[in-house]
C-alpha cells in the first residue's frame, strides 16, 4: 500500500478523500432511511393517536430534552472547528476539538441516561416485569407513545455512543497517522457526527414539543 | 468571515433557532405547532449541512447522495402514508 | 497485448495460507470467499426444498408433521433470499469483476469489501443457530402480529441474524457506488460501461437505500418480542398492516436486487456467443436504471387483499405494470441480439438462453398478480410460488450458472468440461420447468401457499412438481462436481477463451495481484464484436 | 372427478365468470407474447447458429419505428388489461345493501361464523344460492385469510380492525374454504367448507338451529348488562352521545374532523373510546378492551346497528 494513500486503488491523496466523503455520504443516506422508517411508523401511530400522544408527550422533562440538545448542538460546533484547525494544518486544534466533541458526547449520554432513568422509575418504561404505570388518558396509546420514544432515543443513542468510539479511535492513534489519514479521518468522523445531531434536531421537537 | 467566524456564527443561529422552537411551543397554534417545529428543525439541519458537512464545496457527488436519500424518504413517507390515510 | 507479457504471478500466488485469504484486501479473494459461503448455503436451503417436495408429494402428510414443515419453509426462504440471493452475484462475480471491468486495480474501500464478508459471516451465526436450535416458523416475510406476539420459534436469533447481514449489503452497495464513479479507467465513459457494470451500479443503489427499511422492521420486531414495545400490537394501538408497508419497502425492491445482476450477466454471455453487439445498449443500461428506481413505488401489490383500501389498491396496481415496461423492453433486445449472428451453444449461453425463456415467462406472470382482480383469487396461492420462482431460481439462479461458467476460466484460469456443463445446463432447464409450470395450474385452482397437507385433487400437479425437484437438484448438484473436478485436472485456460471483448479478457487467466499491469486506457464501447453490414 | 386432471376450479360465485374471463385474457397475451419470443429465439438459435449458410448482410434490426409501435402496442394492451381489472376490482368492493350480513371470526386455527338469527357454525358456512352474503371479518390473534377459491374472493382477518367481503353463490354445493395467510402451525388443518344451498332449503336449515339468540337481541342483553345503558339508554341523565340512529351517520369529532360511524367507528368507540372524541362531549367513557371478546363486540355492533335499522342508509 503506497504511503501517500490508504487504497492502492488511488493514485493521489486528495481523489481519495472525495471517494471517501461520497461514500460516507451515501452510509449516511442509509442511515436516514433507518431513522426515517422508525419516524414513519412513530408518525403514523400519532395520527391514529393524536391526543394520547399529545398527553404522553407532556410526561417528558423538557428541560433535560432542550439542554441536551444544546450538549449535541455544542458538539457540532466543535466537531466542526477540529475539521477547520484540521484543514489548516494546526493539529493541535483539532485534537482539542475532537476531545471536546467526544466529551460533549458523554455529557448528552448522561443527561439522557438520567432521564431514562427518572422515567423508569415514573413506570413509563418497557422494562421486563415493570407495570406500565400512567393515568392520563388512553394508557394503552401513551404506553406505544413511550416504547416509541424509547425505541427511537435509544437507536439514536447507540448511534452517539459509536461515534464516540470513533472519535477515541481517531484520538489513540492520532499520532501514527499520517496527515493525509487524518485529515480524511477527521473529516469522515465529523460527517458523521454531524448527521447524528440532524437526527435529533428532529427528534427533539417531534417527540418533547407535541402540543405542549 | 474567516472559516472558523463562519463556523461559531452558525453555531449561535442553531442555539437561537432551538430557543424559537422550544419558545413556539408554548404558543398554542393548533395544528401550526407542528408545522412549525418541523420547518425550524428543517433549517437547522440546512445549516448544519451546508456549514458543518461544508455541503456546497467539494464535488457534486454528496450532493448527487444527498438528494437521492430526500426522494426516497419523500417515497416512503409519502406513498405509504397516502396509502394509510386512503 | 497477449497473455504471456504479464507477470507470471497469478493472485493466488501471492499467498496460500489462511492469513492470505481470511486478512486479504483483493477484491478476487473476498470473492472466493463469499463463493465458499454462499455454495454453502444454497446447498442447505437446497436440501430444504427437496425435502419439502417430498412432503407435498402426498395430500396427506407423512414426511414431516406441520410444525416441522413450517419450520422449513421458513428457512428455506430466509436462507435462500438473504443469504444466497440478495448476495450472490454481487458479492461473486460482482467483487472479482467490477474492479477488472473498470480497469481499476481494486475496490474503493478494500478493507471494507472484507469486514462485510465478517458482517455476513457474523450474521449467520445467529440465523444458523436459529436453524440449529429448532428452526424458525413465521415464513420468510416474518408477518407480525404472529412473529412479534404468537410464535415461541427463534424468531429473534433468525430476525437478528438477517438484520446484521443487511449491513454486509450496504457496505457491498457503498463499495460498488464509489468504485463506479471514482475509479473508471481513463476514456471509460459512463457509456462505454459493460451492462454487467450497469446492473452492478443500479443494484448498489436499491442496496444501500432498502436494506435499511427492512433493518428497522427487523429491529422493531425483536424489540417487540423481547420487550413488548406492542408497535404491531393491536392492543397497545399498534397496526400489524405497518410491518407489511416496512417489509415489502424493502423486500419488493429486493427482488429486484437480486434478478438486477442476472441481467447483467445475461446482457455480456448473449453478446459473446452471437457474436454480435448487444442490441439497444442504451436501452438495456437506462432500463437497468429505471427498474432500479421504479421498484421503490410498487410493494403495495403485496397487500391488495389485507385491508387496504381499494384505491390505495390501483394506484399500486397501475404502477406494477409500469415497472413491468422495462424489464420488456430488455427481453426485447437481448432477443434481437441474437439477429444475424454466428450463434454457438455452450454451457454459458445454454444458460443465458433459459434464463430468457424462464425470466420472460416469470415475468409475464408478474401481470396476473398485478391485476386487481386476478390477484384476490391467485394471492397466497400457488400461483404467486410459481411466479418468484420463475423469476428468482429461473431466472437469478440460471444466470448466476452462466455467468460462474462464463467467468470461470478467468477466476481459476482453468477450463471446466463443455460436455458436462451442457448436460447440467439442460437438466436444470428441464427439472426446473417440471417442478415449476404445474404450481402455476396449482395456484390457479387455488392450491394455498405454506399448506403441508391438502384436499386430494390437487395431489396429480403435486407429483409432477415432486418429480421435477428432483431432476432440478441432480442438475443444480452436477456442476459443483465438474466445476469442483476442473480445479484439480481442468487444462489451464487461456486469458480470452471464449473470444469476449471487456477489460477482464484483455488480463491473464487468473489475473495478477493488480489486475492490471498498466491501467487500461480504453477507446471504444464495451461489445466490440462486428456488426453484420461491415463484417464483408 | 377423480381420475381426471383439474384445471380450473368451478365457478360458483357471481363474481367467478368475470376474473376467469380476464384470467383467460392475460393467458391469451402472455403466451401470444411468450411464443413469439420463444418463436424468435429458436429461430435465430437455428439459422443464424455459427457455420451455417444464412444470409447475414444488411442492417441487423428492422427500423426503430417499427420497434416502438411493437413496443407501445404491448404496453396499450397490457394497461388495458390493469384497466379491467382495476375495474371488476372497484366494482366489488361495495357490498349490496341487502346483503345477509354474517359475523365470522378468525382464530388459531378455526374459523367460527354467527347467522343473523344467532346460529353459530365452526368450519362450515351455508349460505343461500342468488342471494348476496357480506362476511365481516375479524380475528381473535393473528392475521388469517378467508378463502374460497371456487368463488374468486379472499380477504385477510387482520386483528384490530374489521374487514368485509361479499359474494353471490350461483351453484348449490360445498365448495373449499382455506386460510390463506399462513397462521402458524395448523395454517393448513384451517379449512373448511362453504355450502351453497337453494334459498327454500336455506330458511329451512337456518329454521331448523333457530334456537341461538338473534345476535342483536344478545347484543341488546350486554348493552345492558355491561351498564353501557347506564350512559347511552334513553332515560339516562348522564350526558353521552345517543345511538339511536347512528349507524351510517356523519359525526362531528371533537379533533373537528367528520367520520361516518360505520363498523370500524363502533368498534374503535368501544375498545378505544379516546381515538374518536364526539364534538361536545368530555373524554370519560371507560375502554371495554379487557371486558369483552371479539364475539361480544360483534353481538354490541349488531344491537347498535340495529338501532338505525328503521333509518333508510
Amino acid at each position: 500500500m503506497s504511503e501517500r494513500t490508504q487504497s492502492e486503488a488511488f493514485a493521489a491523496p486528495r481523489r481519495e478523500l472525495a471517494a471517501d466523503t461520497f461514500g460516507m455520504w451515501i452510509f449516511l443516506a442509509s442511515e436516514a432511511m433507518l431513522f426515517g422508517a422508525l419516524l414513519l411508523v412513530f408518525l403514523a401511530a400519532r395520527i391514529a393517536y393524536p391526543q394520547a400522544f399529545a398527553a404522553a408527550s407532556g410526561h417528558l422533562s423538557l428541560p433535560l430534552g432542550t439542554a441536551n440538545t444544546v450538549v449535541l448542538i455544542t458538539s457540532s460546533f466543535t466537531m466542526a472547528l477540529a475539521h477547520v484547525f484540521a484543514d489548516a494544518g494546526r493539529w493541535r486544534g483539532a485534537t482539542a476539538g475532537l476531545a471536546a466533541t467526544g466529551a460533549l458526547g458523554l455529557v448528552f449520554l448522561a443527561v439522557k441516561g438520567y432521564e431514562y432513568r427518572s422515567e423508569y422509575l415514573e413506570g413509563l418504561a418497557p422494562v421486563l416485569g415493570a407495570p406500565f404505570r400512567y393515568e392520563g388518558p388512553a394508557p394503552a396509546n401513551a404506553e406505544l407513545f413511550f416504547n416509541l420514544y424509547f425505541t427511537m432515543t435509544a437507536l439514536h443513542a447507540a448511534h452517539l455512543l459509536g461515534g464516540i468510539a470513533v472519535v477515541g479511535f481517531v484520538l489513540a492513534r492520532w499520532r501514527r497517522t499520517a496527515a493525509a489519514g487524518r485529515l480524511r479521518r477527521v473529516t469522515a468522523t465529523g460527517l458523521y457526527w454531524h448527521f447524528v445531531d440532524v437526527v435529533w434536531i428532529f427528534l427533539f421537537p417531534v417527540l418533547y414539543l407535541i402540543d405542549r | 468571515m474567516s472559516a472558523a467566524a463562519r463556523t461559531l456564527a452558525t453555531y449561535l443561529a442553531l442555539l437561537a433557532l432551538l430557543a424559537a422552537t422550544v419558545g413556539s411551543a408554548f404558543v398554542e397554534l393548533g395544528l401550526g405547532n407542528a408545522v412549525l417545529n418541523v420547518a425550524i428543525a428543517a433549517v437547522k439541519s440546512v445549516l448544519v449541512v451546508v456549514v458543518f458537512m461544508r455541503f456546497l464545496s467539494g464535488d457534486a457527488l454528496p450532493r448527487l447522495a444527498a438528494a437521492a436519500m430526500l426522494l426516497w424518504l419523500a417515497i416512503l413517507f409519502g406513498l405509504t402514508l397516502a396509502a394509510r390515510l386512503a | 497485448m497477449s497473455a504471456d507479457t504479464y507477470p507470471p504471478q497469478s493472485y493466488f500466488a501471492a499467498g496460500y495460507g489462511p492469513r492470505a485469504w481470511f486478512l486479504t484486501t483483493d477484491h478476487k479473494r473476498v470473492a472466493w470467499l463469499y463463493l465458499v459461503a454462499l455454495t454453502a448455503f444454497f446447498f442447505i436451503g437446497g436440501a430444504m426444498a427437496v425435502v419439502m417436495r417430498l412432503e407435498l408429494a402426498t395430500p396427506q402428510g407423512d414426511v414431516l408433521t406441520a410444525d416441522v414443515y413450517n419450520r422449513m419453509f421458513s428457512i428455506h426462504g430466509i436462507i435462500m433470499v438473504w443469504f444466497f440471493l440478495v448476495p450472490s452475484i454481487p458479492a461473486t462475480l460482482g467483487n472479482f469483476l467490477l474492479p477488472l471491468m473498470l480497469g481499476a486495480k481494486d475496490l474503493a474501500f478494500p478493507r471494507l469489501n472484507l469486514a462485510s464478508w465478517y458482517v455476513f459471516a457474523f450474521g449467520s451465526l445467529f440465523t444458523l443457530f436459529a436453524v440449529i436450535a429448532g428452526g424458525v416458523d413465521t415464513g420468510w416475510t416474518f408477518y407480525t402480529p404472529l412473529s412479534s406476539l404468537y410464535s415461541d420459534s427463534y424468531v429473534s436469533a433468525a430476525a437478528f441474524g438477517v438484520f446484521i447481514v443487511g449491513f454486509s449489503t450496504i457496505m457491498t452497495g457503498i463499495n460498488f457506488i464509489v468504485s463506479v464513479h471514482k475509479l473508471r479507467a481513463p476514456g471509460l465513459t459512463w457509456f462505454r460501461l459493460p451492462i454487467f457494470v450497469w446492473t452492478m451500479y443500479a443494484t448498489a443503489l436499491v442496496m444501500v437505500l432498502a436494506t435499511p427499511v427492512l433493518a428497522a422492521s427487523l429491529i422493531l420486531i425483536v424489540l417487540e418480542r423481547v420487550f413488548g414495545i406492542g408497535v404491531f400490537n393491536p392492543e397497545l394501538g399498534g397496526d400489524p398492516l405497518l410491518f407489511q408497508h416496512l417489509f415489502w419497502f424493502y423486500s419488493h425492491p429486493a427482488v429486484y436486487i437480486m434478478i438486477l445482476p442476472g441481467m447483467g450477466v445475461v446482457s455480456e454471455i448473449l453478446p459473446c456467443f452471437a457474436r454480435r453487439p448487444l442490441f439497444g445498449y442504451r436501452a438495456v443500461a437506462l432500463s437497468s436504471m429505471a427498474i432500479a428506481v421504479f421498484g421503490f413505488l410498487v410493494w403495495g401489490h403485496h397487500m391488495f387483499v389485507s385491508g387496504q383500501s381499494a384505491y390505495a389498491g390501483v394506484v399500486f396496481s397501475f404502477l406494477s405494470f409500469l415497472v413491468a415496461i422495462p424489464s420488456a423492453i430488455k427481453v426485447f433486445n437481448w432477443t434481437l441480439t441474437l439477429r444475424k449472428g454466428h450463434i454457438t451453444f455452450d454451457t454459458p449461453m445454454l444458460y443465458a438462453l433459459g434464463f430468457l425463456g424462464l425470466f420472460t415467462f416469470g415475468g409475464l406472470a408478474g401481470l396476473f398478480v398485478a391485476s386487481l382482480a386476478v390477484d384476490v383469487h391467485l394471492h397466497d396461492t400457488y400461483f404467486v410460488v410459481a411466479h418468484f420462482h420463475y423469476i428468482m431460481v429461473g431466472g437469478m439462479v440460471t444466470a448466476y450458472m452462466g455467468g460462474l461458467h462464463f467467468w470461470w476460466p478467468k477466476m481459476t484460469g482453468r477450463m471446466y468440461s463443455e460436455l458436462w456443463g451442457r448436460i447440467a445446463a439442460v437438466t436444470t432447464f428441464i427439472g426446473f420447468n417440471l417442478t415449476f409450470f404445474p404450481q402455476y395450474v396449482l395456484g390457479y385452482l387455488g392450491m394455498p401457499r405454506r399448506y403441508h397437507a391438502y384436499p386430494a385433487e390437487f395431489a396429480f400437479w403435486h407429483v409432477l412438481s415432486s418429480t421435477g425437484a428432483v431432476v432440478l437438484a441432480i442438475g443444480y448438484v452436477m456442476p459443483f462436481f465438474y466445476l469442483g473436478w476442473s480445479l484439480l485436472r481442468g487444462s489451464a485456460a487461456p486469458a480470452n477463451p471464449w473470444r469476449a471483448s471487456g477489460l477482464e479478457w484483455q488480463t491473464a487467466s487468473p489475473p495478477p495481484q493488480h489486475n492490471f499491469a498498466r491501467t487500461p486506457t480504453v477507446t471504444e464501447g464495451p461489445y466490440a464484436y462486428p456488426e453484420p453490414e461491415d463484417e464483408r | 372427478m377423480s381420475w381426471s386432471i383439474p384445471f380450473m376450479p368451478e365457478q360458483a360465485s357471481n363474481f367467478a365468470p368475470g376474473v376467469d374471463l380476464l384470467f383467460y385474457a392475460l393467458l391469451a397475451f402472455s403466451f401470444g407474447l411468450g411464443l413469439v419470443l420463444t418463436f424468435l429465439v429458436v429461430r435465430y438459435s437455428a439459422r443464424y447458429r455459427a457455420g451455417s449458410r444464412a444470409d447475414r448482410s444488411g442492417r441487423r434490426a428492422r427500423s426503430l419505428r417499427l420497434e416502438i409501435a411493437w413496443t407501445a402496442a404491448t404496453v396499450a394492451i397490457a394497461f388495458g388489461l390493469f384497466a379491467w381489472g382495476a375495474v371488476l376490482f372497484v366494482d366489488r368492493n361495495k357490498a349490496p345493501a341487502d346483503a345477509i350480513e354474517i359475523a365470522a371470526i378468525g382464530k388459531q386455527w378455526m374459523w367460527k361464523f354467527r347467522h343473523p338469527g344467532g346460529q353459530r357454525e365452526i368450519n362450515e358456512l351455508h349460505v343461500p344460492v342468488g342471494q348476496p352474503v357480506v362476511v365481516s371479518l375479524a380475528s381473535q390473534d393473528v392475521i388469517h385469510s378467508f378463502f374460497v377459491p371456487a368463488f374468486r374472493v379472499k380477504q385477510d382477518a387482520v386483528p384490530g380492525r374489521t374487514t368485509r367481503v361479499w359474494f353471490t353463490a350461483t351453484k348449490p354445493g360445498r365448495y373449499h374454504l382455506f386460510c390463506a395467510e399462513y397462521c402458524g402451525t395448523q395454517h393448513s388443518g384451517m379449512r373448511g367448507q362453504v355450502i351453497a344451498m337453494q334459498p327454500e332449503r336455506y330458511a329451512a336449515w337456518l329454521e331448523a338451529r333457530s334456537g341461538g339468540e338473534p345476535l342483536a337481541a344478545a347484543g341488546e342483553r350486554l348493552f345492558r348488562s355491561l351498564g353501557c345503558s347506564g350512559c347511552h339508554g334513553a332515560e339516562s341523565r348522564i350526558p353521552a352521545p345517543s345511538l339511536e340512529g347512528l349507524y351510517r351517520r356523519p359525526v362531528p369529532l371533537a379533533s373537528r374532523r367528520t367520520v361516518i360511524a360505520d363498523e370500524a367507528y363502533l368498534r374503535d368507540s368501544i375498545l378505544q373510546p379516546q381515538k374518536h372524541i364526539v364534538a361536545g362531549y368530555g373524554a370519560v367513557m371507560p375502554s371495554y378492551d379487557e371486558l369483552i371478546d371479539e364475539d361480544e363486540l360483534q353481538m354490541i355492533v349488531a344491537y347498535i346497528k340495529s338501532l338505525a335499522e328503521d333509518r333508510e342508509p
